[in-house]
């Protein structure tokens, strides 16, 4: 992309050649492609799958700045979530779309904070879940957080047992409008405070210390950066 | 406990066993307990939390409150906490963990519960795809048109061809045994035209018209070789081989005494003459080919 | 932005004032309350059902016109059907949602010995490539040769049932880089130029050669297997 495109044109124009065929198109061309793939979508698209849609040539990251720009403060913003664009209407509007709304099935307690323990402790083993929630987590409540398509299953812990562990999906940053998991509400505060460090505290000292301890080392340091990749 | 407080406590207490149900465990239990001290959880005083836990528990079980194993569970190793709590701390035996420890733990993982607490009110407050905010309602249908570049050479096609050609001339394989020229043959053929032979000529002349052609020529050239030893042995022809490998020439043995051979330069290790007396070397020849 | 009265205005909006309760909203905002409308709706709205969810006093038909006008030209435009109204992408740009998934796939094994039987035997029945290869020849091979226009329909023979022939075409000449089908190399060829090795080769006598001693001294010991072909 040149830095002034309209004097690229201007110059072009002059030398009296027609556009080139594979010549890409101008930026308000492309603002009108980006538009247009955009408002297709349901699914937030990437600047990848964007740029691979539009004509060769083309800009996607510059064109969508240009558009996220001119659609700020309108009744249909651009945004960004999981890293992926995409269209959403503006949220201080939701009272006129209530007839748009998805009846929501209310989530239970456990479940609502079985999928922030896992949001926010990501990649976490049910031991670990049910370590913060002090209680055992049920089956049916992962089943419905799997079901929604909020979690998934990450990669087995190398510890003993190789138990599996649980991650967040897209879907999950795209229903709650999040960029990516390092944009949980208060995560930095909490990982400052520490609250976040896979320590192991059984409340019932059936366990030993040594176990204990162990299990910090294990799952210490070096599994903790995967929280905010 | 000031009375003013356990008074309170009370209150809370009972309105906590109305609904014992409503609980996600002893741990629940706690941080609402803990709440209730209406100070910093970091502050919280453990101690008191355990007295109020285990209070909690005498009543539910004066009650006849139905409480899992867990509560019962957790209820003895408060107990437990609040006892050590209560020691002086040199009493402390070595190998135990120090109970202001067990204390901080206990708090930690009460901090954790709230935090974690809050961070779900806070993700459930935000806001919502398909309750606070809208996808495009109408998405229009990207249609997916897959292309496929089918591949396919010319060296893939020729190769195909000629397995389809040869499909049908596959055979289990075994080595068929050629047709061979037998040397009694060879020999009838040379006798009945060497008279007529008075030149040198070369052996492949004698070959019969149909061997010449063909694959067979080998055992054609062979036998006629075998049996022009045998004429020679028999003192009939004359065999003669200029060099190694070269063209071996033969004629009717009478020439030799109308015409002595003329031919000169011929190594004597090459030019096999016929004589009454065959030689060795013929013979281990002669061997060697039949 | 800054300079832009609408955006200051959208702005303030934006800063959390809750619409008066009898106010009409500005006409930006009713502008704003369009867009998300009709971007968030399911299917075309009326005017009348567009102005029954907004505030009172709005007027959906001015708001309307507005948006419609503001959005001429872009890659989203307001269209009317069935005296409805919806957003859909600018018909100029639908290209845009066709994704092309290419693929480069190597040709069955069907598809090529039948394309071959085709080339070296044209024209040729269906019947007759089935009696070349053996095997049935599937309507999908011979309608994918036909697709990729490799081959076509050659004159129908005059047997009984006069069946159709297949014949290759100048794209398949094109595609191999043959000047006609003459060029397709005969067996002999393919067999000097080691296309075919001794195993997959059907070895038919050689009635040709002319000259034993000739033959001998090209094959040399090499071509020893032939002795007994």
């Amino acid at each position: 992309m040149s830095e002034d495109p309209q004097a690229a044109q201007l110059a072009q124009v002059a030398d009296g050649e027609p556009p080139l065929p594979f010549a890409a198109p101008a930026p308000d061309e492309q603002d009108r492609m980006i538009e247009a793939i955009l408002f297709a979508s349901k699914e937030p698209l990437s600047t990848d799958e964007i740029e691979q849609r539009m004509p060769k040539g083309s800009d996607a990251a510059e064109a969508l700045r240009r558009v996220e720009a001119a659609y700020q403060g309108r009744g249909v913003t651009v945004i960004r979530v999981a890293g992926k664009w995409a269209l959403r209407t503006a949220s201080d509007l939701s009272f006129l779309l209530r007839e748009e709304a998805q009846e929501t099935r209310k989530l239970s307690r456990a479940a609502t904070e079985t999928l922030a323990i896992i949001a926010y402790h990501q990649p976490v083993t049910r031991t670990e879940i049910e370590e913060v929630r002090g209680v055992a987590v049920s089956k049916g409540t992962l089943d419905l957080l799997l079901d929604l398509e909020w979690i998934k299953l990450g990669r087995r812990r190398e510890t003993p047992g190789r138990p599996v562990t649980f991650v967040t999906t897209e879907l999950f940053l795209g229903h709650f409008g999040l960029e990516s998991v390092k944009d949980l509400p208060g995560i930095e505060e909490l990982k400052r405070s520490g609250l976040l460090d896979a320590k192991t505290v059984a409340i019932t000292p059936q366990k030993d210390d040594d176990d204990i301890l162990e299990q910090d080392d294990e799952d210490g340091p070096g599994e903790e950066p995967n929280l905010f990749n | 406990m000031p009375d003013g407080d356990l008074q309170e406590f009370e209150a809370e207490t009972n309105s906590l066993l109305i609904d014992v149900d409503g609980f996600e465990g002893p741990l629940d239990v706690l941080l609402t307990l803990a709440r209730a001290q209406k100070v910093d959880l970091r502050q919280v005083s453990i101690l008191q939390l355990a007295e109020q836990y285990l209070a909690f528990v005498a009543e539910a079980r004066k009650l006849r409150l139905e409480l899992a194993a867990d509560y019962l569970v957790t209820a003895a190793w408060l107990a437990y906490l609040k006892s050590r709590l209560l020691l002086p701390v040199e009493e402390k035996a070595e190998d135990e963990v120090d109970a202001d420890e067990m204390a901080a733990r206990l708090a930690f993982q009460l901090q954790r519960l709230e935090a974690m607490r809050k961070a779900a009110a806070a993700l459930f407050g935000r806001d919502q795809l398909g309750r606070d905010v809208f996808a495009r309602g109408l998405p229009e249908t990207v249609i997916v048109e897959k292309r496929i570049d089918w591949k396919c050479s010319l060296i893939d096609l020729l190769g195909s061809y000629a397995k389809i050609n040869s499909k049908g001339s596959y055979r289990p394989l075994h080595v068929e045994r050629a047709k061979a020229y037998a040397m009694e043959e060879a020999l009838t053929r040379l006798r009945s035209v060497i008279g007529e032979t008075p030149n040198w000529t070369r052996l492949e002349m004698f070959l019969p018209q149909d061997w010449r052609n063909s694959q067979m020529t080998r055992s054609a050239i062979a036998s006629t070789f075998a049996a022009s030893l045998e004429l020679a042995r028999e003192g009939q022809i004359s065999l003669r081989q200029t060099e190694v490998f070269g063209p071996i020439y033969l004629r009717d043995v009478s020439e030799d005494d109308i015409a002595p051979d003329l031919t000169t330069g011929l190594d004597a290790a090459v030019v096999a003459e016929a004589g009454p007396q065959p030689q060795r070397r013929n013979l281990s020849i002669k061997g060697k080919v039949a």
